[in-house]
């Protein structure tokens, strides 16, 4: 197993999968002469040449729908939004075509297509530059949304989605980015709707995806110090949602804290609630606790950001609270 | 109010003079026959709306029928288009079946979306139709980009895009066109300019009336053509297709029609936003009544053919509406049906086979 | 008092506002000559004229930022959507610019505007028009999101919106404006954050907003012949939230279903859950049980769409779930 | 690769030989310690970035001073402009206190939006600035929105909105111009074309390389101005000003530039999508050299003057430094602070009077 970064991985990724399949392109702002804002393209305008991979004017609507269109008559088409804050543009190609179209045509046209790109905050980019859209993608009958959290998922969970005959949202994340871990040499997928039990414990669930993956990972670290183990379900696919592993860890944990990058109202966490709330009634000995970023647009401020953050303190406190320990 | 005369002049047009040739009467046969189902089948449409057969929003054809059937007459089999909701008109030019369009509109089983898609949705795989959009401007960039794909695959197709003449003033279009022409596709972006986006005239939208102009920000092809005469909408679109095929160049082409009912059927046709004067002035250019003018004026149309035609016509839309009423609404099962395919792309395609 | 139908509660709101403060002025597609896709501007550009009573092109995007600038120096924007679905374009504009204007600014801009309109289904529009929005912008910090389900809550919400110095968001029903309900002759306000109790009961508590307040009113009246009786919780505003409101009612009825026009995945519903399993944790007898839209873009066949919505006998059926007697 | 020469060739531009008045020497001079302070300001910005003092992104002014410098001298301070996230330059130009600017870059208490802003966006209610806007093309419609707020109130105000060549692809570019060119609102689009998009050069992004002229899809005004060249840019603006002031109609002026940086922090100033004799030959053409050139030819500036002007500039930005340092950050308290205010407009204002 080579250690490689969640960029390399991802990287991998779009290169075997062009490989495999002519049908599949990269299309979006800086993808090919700048090797990708975040540099995830390297080498693929190289390789594959300008017409796999597609340099864009900044219109997200725009490229969006094209993707769509090229999907409609049998192509793959990846479609990389230089961050999510700027699909914000797209959203109607995204959820007015790209999801609706197999149901409005009574099942004439899937949308093969990948719509990928790094997703919520970094360190200090503002209010319009730091927001997390999985609660707003995931609303969405006809969409797939999946976060992965390590390179390995990230490699796995990115070619299947481009396999995927369905819009397939990735959410990545910047902070990921350099991140490394181990990668099998061979190929492989991680099918979409799988969770992996990152971590097995007996007192609380965690329940978390995307980046806050590490957080989660760090706040077991750092409770097991004192006693106390958490099972970690990593959803890697917010859709489709993998209910069963999220119910089973929590029958044996008999708690739950779910733990998301971004806004409390109406987020993910809140569906991830409601279900376990539902499946779970007689079983939960205290109720679901969430961990969300403050309730506020992203400060700049250094202090204020970090506040902002649903980050380790806040998760292990969560789990305390819902020990009754606190 | 009217800034223009109701028939733009600048479009080409045989000369009265030249002899028919029956090719020529095969032709202008086959396109009265096209725009009169499309009148015939809109006036059915009206009044299976006002009985409740057709549910929602729908939005008549009539009037335009010279640029669907002046455009689409000219396409190959294996060319792509993809319009608004105002899409029953295209989808019989594109030959769709009256029955199938018929069948969506009263929501049944048969219908060409299998009764999930309705009048603004009308969707045709085998005929390349790519569906009736509903949101004004969106499916400019869908169509652009299936003329990346068709530059893609090495293709020698087009797509043909409809538009109303208010969705130039939509970002979407300025995306649309910038790309289509930066990356030079195949892609026909026509304009329906029947003068209102439901109540507001074009003159109160768009800050140029001669909206054809605005390709020149794209430095791409443009023209503006008489769209209630279907002569000249074919002689536009020969043209623009050509360039299309041969040098996957884009056109703008912005067609001077209008519409002689309201914009849908909750709307009056004069009274509110534009009177009755003017719809009368443009009544007098009916492409329908021009195209059989044109027909009578070189002897090959008499009013026979022409009363037979339409007879037959009247019983194919019949035809059409039994069908679709004897078509099954689609079982409630259908409705978690089309979320997603269940399927993937196994076995991958390194030989750019294009399916 | 008079009785009147909830458009033409909307239009005095409107008439009444754009009297008392000159810097109100309406803008949208088809608002002035038009008089209103759907009428509820009747009249207003004859009285205010075309500065105030502004036709846009076909524009979302553009016309609600146009809003969100004159909202930044002194005025008081109303921007119409002629209906939701279509404000999908302008996500941009309300949630990066108005919504977020005041944060980033540190204070020094606020948007005191109104966006409005109709929204969700109505019958047969199909799938790309009938969309309820209000779980994603309830999402966002820095809006506020109303859904009046009477003609008395639609002038009195409507009012309350445009004198309030934040974004607030106006969700009217299409399906409403027809509707009539008692509205007093002199002025009056709804304040925002406030629900109503719409009806009183005491084996279960029904939570819901928007036109689904007919829909949980109807039902209320059919359990009631079977002995069932339900408080029906409007909650007016979406947010601010009456968490209040919902808490003391269901520690009343120890049951509690939600009711909601849109999808269920992160829905608001999804909120109302997590937040009565949170606050209502020792008092619920059965978990709380949602109703939703089918999850699926809305179809066009008559028969599939009414299968697809969030009736009157769903409803009920989930209310004899949580009495455990189904 | 370069399509056009570094220089627009079209600008006026006071003759070398007229005599220099005092009147012309003060503004010379204005002109001169404006662009240096924005250039002295930005380098200390880039050091401050590499010590960790700014964090999150940040894109420098370094080459364009002269198109902040020519447009904002010539505003009232009523007046108003907007701008993106490359607005240091912009918000020294137009009056923020280098200690505001440089305060907010390092997350305090005391910068122009108490921290919570940062590089990207800056805002000064005081000096009608209202913001650097990240989302690309996003500020084109509040634009528009402001002028349209200026006619409404019956003033004769403007707004300047500046924004980069790469926005005028985007679909609110078209809907905001279409909208102030229809309703003739008084708002100058100010393209800072500076030749790329981050790595996309215009002629990678726009089908037409002379952008300005997508100004007449509105009917718009519009001129290609030497951006380098700050009285070029003073006289354009000048002309644009008084159009909008008196008549109320927009003009859209292409200002062409160059940045001598990389797009922002993270990029290099050369190498992977433009090359280094290419920012050479841009070099030449330094604004603050050229000014500085112009002024020494007609006897208005000494190397001594220049001199003490740049120690004294200096000073003033280690003073911005320095007060940044010990301004405090803000206090956790303000992490739920300005999501809403508290106010509703209680009283109305039946008389228009504009608050
Ligand atoms: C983005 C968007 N905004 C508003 C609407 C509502 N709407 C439907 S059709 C229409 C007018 C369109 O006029 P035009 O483009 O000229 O086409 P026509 O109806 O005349 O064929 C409007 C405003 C919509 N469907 N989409
Ligand atoms: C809608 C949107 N898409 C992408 C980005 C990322 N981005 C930031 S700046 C930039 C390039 C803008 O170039 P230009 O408009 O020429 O301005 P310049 O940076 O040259 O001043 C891009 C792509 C963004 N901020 N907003
Ligand atoms: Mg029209
Ligand atoms: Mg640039």
């Amino acid at each position: 197993m080579a250690i490689i970064t969640y960029r390399d991985a991802l990287n991998q990724a779009l290169r075997e999968e062009m490989q495999r399949d002519a049908r599949v392109f990269l299309m979006g702002e800086e993808v090919g002469v700048y090797q990708g804002a975040y540099k995830v393209s390297k080498g693929l305008l190289q390789e594959f040449g300008e017409m796999r991979v597609v340099d864009t004017p900044i219109t997200e609507l725009g490229f969006a729908g094209v993707g769509v269109g090229a999907a409609m008559v049998g192509l793959r088409p990846i479609i990389e939004f230089m961050t999510w804050n700027f699909a914000l543009l797209a959203m109607d190609q995204v959820v007015n075509a790209a999801a609706k179209m197999l149901y409005m045509s009574g099942g004439q046209f899937n949308i093969p297509m990948v719509f990928r790109g790094p997703n919520g905050a970094a360190l200090q980019l503002g209010a319009q530059h730091s927001q997390a859209w999985e609660s707003w993608l995931a609303h969405i009958p006809g969409l797939k949304v999946v976060a992965p959290g390590t390179p390995y998922d990230a490699k796995g969970l990115l070619k299947a989605a481009i396999r995927d005959d369905n819009p397939v949202c990735v959410l990545e994340g910047e902070m990921l980015y350099n991140n490394k871990g181990e990668v099998p040499d061979g190929e492989y997928i991680v099918p979409l709707g799988v969770a992996d039990l990152k971590r097995v414990g007996e007192h609380c669930t965690i329940v978390t995806w995307g980046k806050q993956v590490l957080v989660a990972m760090a706040a077991a670290d750092q409770l097991a110090k004192d006693g106390i183990t958490v099972d970690v379900v990593d959803l890697r696919s917010i859709r489709p949602l993998d209910e069963r592993a999220i119910i089973d860890s929590v029958r044996k944990t008999n708690r739950c804290v779910v733990l998301e990058e971004g806004w409390y109202f109406a987020g993910v966490g809140a569906q991830i609630t409601d279900l376990v709330q539902r499946e779970c009634f007689d079983d939960l000995d205290s109720p679901v606790i969430r961990v969300t970023q403050a309730d506020a647009p992203m400060p700049y401020a250094k202090g204020l950001e970090k506040a902002a953050k649903a980050d380790m303190p806040k998760t292990i406190a969560a789990v305390r609270r819902a020990l009754y320990l606190d | 109010m009217a800034k223009r005369t109701p028939a733009a002049k600048t479009s080409p047009k045989p000369a009265a003079s030249a002899p028919a040739g029956d090719a020529e009467r095969t032709l202008h046969l086959t396109l009265l026959r096209s725009m009169l189902l499309q009148r015939r089948f809109e006036e059915r449409c009206a009044e299976a709306y006002a009985i409740g057969r057709i549910g929602g929003f729908c939005h008549l054809y009539i009037g335009q029928e010279a640029v669907s059937t002046g455009t689409l007459s000219h396409l190959r089999p294996d060319d792509y288009m993809i319009t608004t909701y105002r899409d029953h008109g295209q989808a019989l030019a594109r030959g769709i079946t009256p029955r199938a369009v018929m069948a969506e509109l009263f929501g049944r089983i048969d219908g060409c979306a299998g009764g999930k898609g309705g009048s603004m949705h009308m969707f045709d795989k085998a005929t390349g139709f790519l569906g009736g959009h509903g949101i004004v401007g969106g499916h400019l960039p869908i169509a652009t980009g299936v003329g990346f794909a068709i530059k893609y695959r090495g293709g020698d197709q087009v797509i043909c895009c409809f538009f109303g003449e208010a969705a130039v003033n939509n970002g979407a279009f300025h995306e649309a066109l910038n790309m289509a022409a930066l990356w030079k596709l195949p892609v026909l972006f026509i304009i329906e300019n029947n003068r209102y986006g439901m109540g507001t005239s074009v003159e109160r939208a768009s800050a140029i009336n001669d909206i054809y102009e605005r390709a020149a920000s794209y430095s791409m092809h443009r023209a503006m053509v008489d769209g209630q005469d279907v002569l000249a909408v074919r002689s536009a679109i020969e043209e623009a297709v050509g360039r299309a095929r041969t040098d996957q160049s884009p056109t703008l082409l912005e067609m001077r029609t209008y519409r002689f009912m309201g914009h849908s059927m909750s709307d009056a046709a004069s009274g509110t936003y534009r009177s009755k004067a003017e719809l009368d002035e443009y009544l007098k250019r009916d492409p329908i009544a021009l195209l059989r003018a044109h027909m009578e004026a070189r002897g090959t149309l008499t009013e026979q053919v022409m009363q037979d035609m339409d007879t037959e016509i009247k019983a194919i839309v019949q035809d059409a509406w039994d069908f679709a009423e004897a078509s099954p609404e689609p079982p409630l099962e259908a409705l978690m049906e089309h979320v997603y395919v269940d399927t993937t792309s196994d076995t991958g395609n390194t030989a750019g086979a294009w399916s």
